[in-house]
């Protein structure tokens, strides 16, 4: 599974990209594995409220599916125009 | 219906993205919108990060909806991203119809859902402090009169 | 609010009309609307006539209504008179605000009351043909909508 | 008092331009004195719901009173824009 973070959910994890193959069938529990990965990972998902989620590039809430090929970015409400 | 999409660093012309749109008398309408880094206090620079592909995916499903309720002949996006500086250009949405009213709502209708949709990020930078601009939301409320 | 209005043979250039109104990033919102001659069967001319001073006396009545109903920082209003031809630009309505909303509402606030307010009249050549254009009573209905 | 007229009713009356001193006092009588004038003058405002007026270059109605000094424009709906 490819991850991606942006604008300051990337500064907090502290890498723009990683791959992983985590034991996660939707984002919520993709999420829910993430946090354990380190404090890093539990400050910047702290507030899920905050967080903003694509799959594939399109956007998607906490319970869509995911599969061992999907792209998943995680990043805060977007701020252009 | 032209659909034109570009994210890139550098500055555009109206002028020629408006005559493009036009298409030498093809559309009699072509309503537009130009945003700029608003001079604010100290502040000295902006700068825009966006989620490569997705940016121009997104736009393109937008476009795509403005198409299917309005009749167009074209639309124009253009976002910048980078650093910029108070009184820079950031976007450009344009669009081109036979209909002065369908131009003008297409137009509207996209600027509200870009800046609720398209993943663009804006930091601000003030003196010495950098900070990440907080999403407007009175964006969502604006998107919300277009829903179905 | 900055107001300008211009009347003129020569076509206008939209990047400095649009860069004057945003004034250096003091408005971060230009909404514009270009009108121009649409390419129509065998039409070769439009001539534009108008009745000078009261254009400009009725355009400038228009734009300080716009300015009392939304926050406006500048309207420009130019129109061409003269002999067009197909794909030329006619008319230039940009207005400038802080906010979003308010530039789009007072910019097709402008162009609705333009076309049904300010005394232009447009000639069609069409072969050895000219005739008046007829008023589009959809103009009457689109001004209605901003009745108090 | 001093005339203009626009487009065709400029066309149909034959000029675009005159002084008179029409007893008057409102547009309806202006309108009805210069009927008088000749066919092309008849002409021009056999229809008056084609007819739209200004006084000293302000939208008017057909009540509008009228001064010797007044400028009164006769022309058709407008089509600009």
């Amino acid at each position: 599974m490819n991850l991606l973070y942006f604008a300051w959910v990337r500064q907090k994890i502290g890498k723009s990209e990683e791959q992983l193959t985590p034991p996660a069938k939707d984002v919520a529990s993709l999420i829910a594995h993430l946090k354990n990965l380190g404090p890093n990972y539990t400050e910047a998902f702290a507030d899920l409220s905050r967080i903003r989620i694509a799959v594939n590039q399109c956007h998607a809430g906490l319970d869509a599916s995911l599969g061992p090929d999907d792209e998943v970015a995680f990043f805060p409400p977007v701020t252009g125009g | 219906m032209q659909t034109r999409i570009r994210i890139q660093r550098e500055d555009f012309d109206l002028n020629a993205e408006v005559s493009a749109l036009a298409g030498n008398g093809e559309a009699g309408a072509v309503a537009s919108f130009t945003g700029y880094v608003r001079k604010e206090g100290d502040l000295s620079t902006l700068t825009l990060e966006h989620y490569p592909h997705m940016t121009e995916a997104e736009i393109m499903r937008l476009a795509t909806e403005a198409g299917t309720r309005w009749p167009l002949t074209g639309v124009t996006v253009i976002h910048r991203i980078g650093s910029l500086k108070p009184g820079d250009r950031i976007v450009l949405v344009a669009v081109a119809s036979q209909h002065r009213q369908a131009a003008f709502q297409a137009c509207e209708f996209l600027m509200d859902y870009l800046k609720t949709h398209a993943p663009f990020w804006k930091q601000e930078t003030r003196g010495d402090k950098q900070h990440w601009v907080e999403h407007r939301h009175g964006d969502d409320d604006a998107v919300k009169r277009w829903e179905k």
